[in-house]
């Protein structure tokens, strides 16, 4: 049987190795086994077998660029897996466009996506616009105040990266417009492992809630110089990276309470048995937000081509953008190629990541708990 | 004075092999003119970082600064202003740095001027970000034009062809001739009289804002301009190895070196994209090895060895002076 | 002491030496005349182990073969180089430009008697230990590279060309120095341009040309040698 | 007394602590070719160094035809016409012989370019006794033929001035006569030079007058006869013996 | 006081990154572009030790200095010394080597990511608040300080107070003379680079006990390195602390007072300032 060609291009090398290591790559290779395993994706009446064509981006938009151009003309994929994270998405798009791929963008939201999408109709959104997510720390900080659980004063940084910028953009108009009081904020540059001062002074602002939108190196400098620093508060919460299992590993009884960005239904058994393959297949345990995201978009890929039975790129593009797909996590239907039913806030219970706030219709939130304080150790 | 013949003959090869050149886009798109996009820009960088570090042997590591200068004179006027003016900001922008830079470092010697030209490049990229951060809002411009792979191979091809004209206008003109006796000894050229400072300082605005044209020419394949891409410090890198390999020592040796670099480099992250950095680490200590004196070097020991078994000369022990 | 025998040396096809002989004995100064260019410090540099030599050269030191020793063995063999251009520690001071010196395991011991030695030789370095040996002027700098040359205690101290750059003044005291040097039990082999200065003081001369050595005697019998005179003494008026 | 070509005025240079010109002051005159010797490390280097501009001096002036020079830039000195060797040779190795002349030629004081600054060289280099020679590179020459293009190259710039810091040093007796020869050549065009030297045989045929240094001040200062035969100059310099 | 004492800390951090690079390129005069490559391969080790056989990561450096000193030896003598052999001149040798371990640098991130993956690494030691003049700060990192401390006073105890290390810097400086008193240069400059490795190395495993590090992240702690060795005066052992400890000063001091988005930024800054005034570092020396 001729194989469908699947051409992927991101990074295994540079600073967005991390995150799409730990990510994308993995998912990538779960996907296609587990398709290769049941006999192949179904095209029409055949089930063809699938072979990943994949490059590595460098982290660099010209390589990214360029291997997209590859993948296109010389080596005339039937779809295209896009790269890992926002900035490549946006580079790579026009050519992704110029070639009619649909472009199912797992790792990687922004704000003006309406705007863009308008460009590109071929751009999909799973994770949403990024108001969604970054909001969504402030809507659960809200509710825990409205209780009268938490107070008004909120620390809050940032990794000065298109990531972070993307998430303070709308997260700090929505704190102030939640009446939250502003008591610390600042910007650190990406790849600053060196966060003492940052919690230094986060601290000496003795706020109640702290947030950060934060890249996984940083991510844990933070949280353990919050834990040798004590900074109790009732909520803490990180951003990528958190979502690491990990995280959960390295900090153990200490994570307890800490939210993060994102999240899954952890009780959700399609969920555990993912999980369960993600680890046998991979050796890596999957995170608790973005892997399955990732996954996700590679079902809605397949069942794109299921439902039309052809690999007709427009059908394709046609398709994604009105149907209806059963994921890992969940029915996904896309509005204006955006998806708006999303985890936004997860908490960490005992190793394990519940989710507690989503966009949408997401069912399965648990109340959020506040956060003990840091234990000695 | 007058121009030697066989220079005429290399420029009038240069010039028809450009225009046949030219003519790529009407024969192949896609993959290959999208490496021939890569060939060209780095061809065009390369050749104007020789400009001024091949003689001077000060290696600068400021090509990604005044790439990302040029990058960002595109984002940021993008909308406001037409192309060639664009074009012209860069210029302007890469000159005015470059001539800064090397007012700044007049003093500066070897490794010291290599670490100083790489901490710029970082410099003015946490800047752009903290300005970005602080009154931005967002850190990444969007670039948007109707620009084709075609259009950009096109202007760097000028791009490069301007480069290459400009190097040998200089190489025939005082500036070129204070350049090498700087390289040679600069206490010597400060005592024949020449304005050592003032020639240096020329020479990098030169080559600064070529590329910096090189760069505002990529902002539209970029697309979404971010420093981290823009400012990117592995640009530097690549071009002091891609021209050290071809050899600094000839205006077209860094060329010789940017086309066999970027299509090995190509063919091996294309066909091993998961031993792609083993392999090229070990193409690289290679090359290193085998091509001790970069692809001209290597030419030209050929050359002399025919030469001087022809005429007989006896062997110099010229030891060249790096 | 030393005994070189049929040395060859060549830089790629160019012959710099061919078939030169000569020999160093205890307490002797040794100097080496010749043209720019005839193979002088090629010979000094060939014995001290810098330069390669071609194969049927044979270099012996106190009875041992040491021809294919490297140069750092060669200090321990007793031979000491003075190179053109001095080769000093420029960015390091005086004093460790000197304690460097006796770094071969031969001289550690005495290390402390040879400086004083040294200082007492050119009281200049006593006064300046700590000042950075390029910022010394030209002739302070031959002091510091001959004074690091005594202190590894050598059996030959070879000299290339030390009065190079020396007052009228010093290069006299050298001399005497040199001589002073000899007088301890140092083989001394020189090469000079002030021949009659360097007459003065030598026991035995060596003539070299194009490679080859042209002419062998003692020194007074040079400094007769009306062919010798003009060609290596000058005539210059004064 | 004509008028003074160069006027050195209580000059003086320290580094650090160390001062190795200590109020220096004496003048040259056009046409003249003044010996400027001491014993080692007395300041000679420094003060060529000074009046060429590659050092700047602590205090005191340097005129060149009226001109204060002190401080100035090397290659402004080069440009107004002063030229200099170096006590160490120092030339281009990777260019020609040609070449290395042709740098005088086109930066120096003279400032030619194209066929005239090459016919100029072509000259100079017959002149240091090199003809033929215009090709090789100089990097294979040897030290003596070095030095001659070192001259050729200080020349080309048509200096008023010239300094060689211890050109003759290193050539061997028949060498030498052919240098100092070239000197006095050079010398009876008209060109005034400062020469530092240790080669008295040289100083003493060439030189009509020296200037004496000794940790970094003037000694001595006079018609070369006399200044040899000052008590202080023989105890501090010559040494008594001299033959 | 809590800004300095934080400063002063990173500036132990920055001064681990630094010291071997000092020697490698002061005195071998490699400037091995592949050290912090090195570096997270130590982090990657240690990583392993200790995850999988349970080797406390301070018990690690027993295993790793010296096992780095043995790999940088040979790396030494097997890829470095024919370039120094075939280099005429010191430049010839700067641009060679920087080539070279390019490469190298390629080709150790290809192992590590072939070994590793991609992905990010940490783990938990000494993660405990220690305390110093009543504020707190990660035990791990004043392990790391005090091991800073003790290596750089050793090196320089060795560099200027022992002959072999005086001969060490003799090599430094020229090595043709070098060979003239003595000095086995092959094997003195070989002892060096692969001194220098061992220390990048010890640096690595001190630094993964609070760093969380990937494959791709040597090209930071190299620049950070070059900077340091740079500012401080090429080979200077004291000119890197005190330059590594400036930098972790500086940084902390706008971290906390002006905005962390700047650190970086004053890093450079403060460098260029330092090469504007000290063209040659803070105790280069300046060549005649
Ligand atoms: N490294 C080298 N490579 C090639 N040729 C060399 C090298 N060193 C010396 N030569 C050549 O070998 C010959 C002998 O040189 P050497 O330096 O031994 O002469 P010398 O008698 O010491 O001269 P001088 O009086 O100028 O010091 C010369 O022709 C010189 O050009
Ligand atoms: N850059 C410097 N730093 C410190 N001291 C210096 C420097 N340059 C020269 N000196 C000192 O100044 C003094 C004069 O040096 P200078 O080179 O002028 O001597 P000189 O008369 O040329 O001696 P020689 O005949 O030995 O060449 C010397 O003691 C020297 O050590
Ligand atoms: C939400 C995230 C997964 C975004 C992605 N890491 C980025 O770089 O933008
Ligand atoms: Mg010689
Ligand atoms: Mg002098």
């Amino acid at each position: 049987q001729d194989p469908v060609r699947i051409g992927v291009s991101a990074s295994k090398t540079g600073p967005l190795a991390g995150g799409a290591s730990g990510v994308l790559w993995p998912n990538i290779k779960l996907w296609a086994e587990k398709v290769n395993k049941a006999g192949g994706l179904k095209v029409g009446d055949q089930m063809r077998p699938i072979e990943i064509v994949e490059y590595d981006d460098k982290s660099s938009p010209e390589e990214a660029v360029k291997n997209i151009q590859r993948l296109a003309t010389q080596d005339q994929v039937d779809l295209i897996i896009p790269p890992y994270s926002t900035g490549l998405n946006l580079a790579t798009a026009p050519l992704i466009a110029k070639y009619g791929y649909p472009q199912v963008v797992s790792t990687g939201n922004a704000n003006d996506l309406d705007q863009f999408v308008k460009r590109w109709p071929n751009t999909f959104w799973l994770l949403g616009p990024a108001q969604g997510i970054a909001d969504g720390i402030v809507g659960t900080l809200k509710d825990l105040r409205d209780a009268g659980k938490i107070g008004n004063r909120v620390a809050v940084v940032n990794v000065s990266d298109a990531f972070g910028l993307e998430m303070i953009k709308t997260g700090k108009p929505a704190l102030k417009q939640a009446g939250f009081d502003i008591v610390y904020e600042t910007s650190y540059p990406l790849g600053n492992q060196d966060v003492a001062p940052v919690i230094a002074s986060a601290k000496a602002a003795n706020p109640d809630a702290f947030i950060a939108y934060s890249y996984p190196p940083d991510t844990f400098a933070l949280t353990e110089q919050a834990q040798l620093q004590k900074l109790d508060v009732k909520a803490f919460f990180v951003s990528v990276g958190g979502n690491l299992d990990g995280y959960g590993k390295r900090f153990g009884a200490a994570a307890n309470g800490v939210l993060i960005m994102g999240g899954v239904n952890a009780s959700d058994p399609v969920f555990q048995a993912y999980r369960k393959e993600h680890l046998a297949v991979t050796g890596q345990e999957a995170d608790w937000w973005a892997s399955p995201v990732a996954y996700a978009s590679l079902e809605i890929l397949q069942q794109a081509v299921e439902h039309v039975g052809s690999l007709d790129k427009q059908a394709l593009n046609k398709e994604i953008q009105s149907g209806t797909f059963k994921t890992v996590i969940g029915d996904i239907h896309f509005e204006n190629n955006i998806n708006n039913n999303n985890w936004t806030v997860g908490q960490w219970s005992d190793g394990v990541v519940h989710g507690v706030r989503a966009t949408g219709n997401i069912q399965g939130a648990q109340p959020p708990v506040l956060k003990p304080a840091w234990p000695s150790n | 004075m007058n121009i030697p013949r066989n220079e005429l003959l290399a420029l009038g090869a240069g010039l028809a092999g450009a225009a046949v050149l030219a003519f790529l886009p009407l024969v192949t798109e896609g993959f290959w003119l999208s490496l021939s996009v890569n060939i060209m820009l780095y061809a065009a960088i390369c050749t104007a970082w020789a400009l001024f570090s091949g003689p001077t042997y000060l290696v600068s590591l400021a090509s990604a600064a005044f790439f990302g200068v040029g990058t960002y004179s595109v984002a940021i006027f993008i909308d406001v202003l037409p192309f060639p003016a664009l074009i012209l900001i860069a210029v302007v922008a890469g000159a005015l740095l470059a001539t800064l830079v090397g007012l700044a470092t007049l003093r500066l010697s070897g490794v010291y001027f290599v670490i100083f030209t790489l901490g710029l490049a970082e410099l003015l990229g946490q800047i752009v970000t903290w300005v970005q951060t602080n009154f931005g809002g967002t850190i990444g411009l969007y670039v948007f034009t109707d620009f084709t792979e075609t259009h950009l191979y096109w202007m760097l091809l000028a791009l490069t062809v301007v480069v290459f004209v400009t190097g040998w206008l200089i190489n025939r003109s005082r500036l070129g001739l204070a350049l090498r006796i700087i390289g040679n000894d600069e206490a010597v050229a400060r005592h024949v009289g020449v304005d050592t400072a003032r020639t240096r300082v020329i020479l990098f605005a030169v080559s600064g804002a070529f590329i910096a044209v090189a760069g505002a020419i990529m902002a539209p394949r970029y697309g979404y301009i971010t420093p981290d891409a823009a400012f990117n410090p592995m640009t530097s890198f690549l071009v002091v190895i891609m021209a050290l390999l071809g050899g600094t020592r000839r205006l077209w040796g860094p060329l010789v070196g940017v086309v066999p670099f970027t299509v090995v480099m190509d063919f091996i992250s294309g066909h091993f994209p998961n031993q792609t950095a083993v392999i090229m680490g070990l193409a690289f200590l290679a090359i290193v090895y085998v091509l001790p004196d970069g692809v001209t070097g290597q030419l030209e020991t050929l050359f002399r060895r025919r030469r001087s078994i022809d005429k007989s000369l006896p062997a110099t022990t010229a030891e060249e002076g790096r | 002491m030393l005994e070189v025998s049929n040395l060859g040396v060549r830089y790629g096809r160019h012959v710099a030496l061919d078939g030169v002989s000569a020999r160093v004995s205890k307490g002797e100064i040794c100097v080496i005349l010749g043209a720019n260019g005839a193979g002088k410090s090629s010979f000094l540099g060939a014995v001290a182990g810098l330069v390669g030599t071609e194969p049927g050269t044979s270099i012996v030191m106190n009875g041992k073969d040491v021809t294919k020793l490297d140069a750092h063995l060669m200090v321990e063999e007793g031979v000491a180089l003075v190179p053109e251009g001095r080769g000093i520690f420029g960015e390091l001071t005086v004093a460790e430009n000197l304690r460097l010196g006796s770094h071969a395991r031969r001289a550690k011991a005495d290390a402390g008697k040879m400086l004083d030695f040294v200082y007492g030789l050119f009281p200049r370095l006593a006064e300046r230990p700590r000042q950075l040996a390029q910022t010394m002027s030209g002739g302070e700098q031959q002091m510091v590279a001959i004074g690091r040359a005594l202190m590894s205690k050598p059996d030959i101290l070879m000299l290339d060309e030390p009065s190079l750059g020396l007052s009228p003044l010093l290069s006299k005291e050298l001399f005497k120095s040199l001589a002073i040097i000899a007088g301890e039990g140092f083989g001394i082999l020189l090469v000079e341009q002030n021949a009659r200065l360097s007459f003065k003081t030598a026991d035995r001369g060596y003539l070299i040309e194009t490679g080859r050595i042209v002419g062998e005697d003692t020194a007074p019998n040079l400094l007769n040698d009306a062919k010798v005179m003009s060609a290596y003494l000058g005539a210059v008026a004064h | 007394m004509s008028v003074p070509l160069l006027t050195i005025n209580r000059v003086r240079k320290a580094f650090g602590g160390l001062v190795a010109i200590n109020d220096v002051s004496f003048e040259v005159t056009k046409g003249e070719l003044l010996g400027l010797i001491g014993p080692n490390g007395s300041g000679k280097t420094t003060m060529l160094n000074l009046i060429s501009g590659a050092l700047s001096p602590t205090s005191g002036n340097i005129l060149l035809s009226g001109q204060n020079i002190a401080g100035r830039p090397a290659h402004k000195i080069a440009r107004i016409g002063v030229a200099r060797t170096f006590q160490l040779v120092r030339v281009l190795p990777s260019m020609s012989a040609l070449e290395n002349v042709v740098a005088g030629a086109v930066f120096g004081h003279n400032r030619l370019w194209g066929a005239e600054a090459l016919a100029l060289a072509r000259d100079l280099l017959e002149r240091v006794g090199l003809k033929g020679r215009e090709e090789v590179p100089v990097a294979a020459m040897t030290y003596i033929d070095q030095k001659r293009i070192e001259l050729a190259r200080a020349l080309a710039g048509n200096p008023h001035v010239l300094l060689l810091d211890e050109w003759l040093a290193g050539l061997n007796p028949s060498e030498l006569r052919v240098g100092i020869e070239l000197i006095r050549e050079i010398s009876e065009q008209g060109r005034t030079i400062i020469m530092v030297e240790h080669v008295m045989d040289a100083i003493r045929s060439l030189c009509t007058r020296c200037v004496v240094m000794n940790s970094g001040t003037k000694i001595a200062d006079g018609r070369s006869a006399d200044v040899l035969a000052d008590p202080e100059v023989v105890r501090a310099y010559l040494g008594d013996d001299d033959a | 006081m809590l800004i300095l004492l934080t400063g002063l800390l990173l500036g132990g951090t920055y001064t681990l990154i630094a010291l071997g690079l000092t020697l490698q390129y002061g005195v071998a005069r490699i400037m091995n572009l592949a050290n912090g490559e090195t570096l997270v391969a130590a982090c990657f080790v240690t990583f392993w030790l200790y995850t999988g056989f349970g080797i406390d990561p301070l018990l690690g450096l027993l295993v790793i200095g010296p096992g780095a000193f043995v790999v940088n030896w040979l790396i030494y003598t097997w890829l470095m010394q024919p370039l120094v052999k075939r280099a005429s001149n010191r430049g010839m040798l700067e641009v060679d080597s920087i080539l070279a371990t390019f490469g190298l640098l390629f080709l150790f991130q290809g192992l590590m990511l072939q070994a590793f993956g991609g992905s990010y690494f940490n783990y938990e030691f000494l993660a405990q608040p220690f305390s110093i003049m009543g504020n707190s700060f990660g035990l791990n990192r004043v392990v790391a300080f005090v091991a800073a401390a003790v290596i750089a006073t050793g090196l320089y105890v060795f560099l200027y107070h022992t002959d072999r290390g005086t001969a060490v810097r003799a090599v430094a400086v020229d090595p043709r003379a070098a060979r003239l008193v003595a000095i086995d240069v092959r094997k003195t400059a070989a002892f060096a680079f692969a001194l220098g490795g061992a220390i990048t190395a010890c640096a690595g495993t001190l630094l993964s006990t609070f760093y969380t590090f990937n494959t791709s992240m040597g090209v930071i702690f190299t620049m950070k390195a070059l900077i340091i060795v740079i500012m401080g005066g090429v080979g200077d052992v004291r000119g890197a602390v005190l330059a590594a400890l400036v930098l972790g000063v500086t940084e902390t001091l706008v971290a906390s007072l002006l905005d962390p988005g700047l650190t970086l930024a004053a890093n450079y800054a403060l460098f260029i300032v330092v090469l504007l005034f000290r063209p040659q570092g803070i105790f280069g020396k300046r060549p005649a």
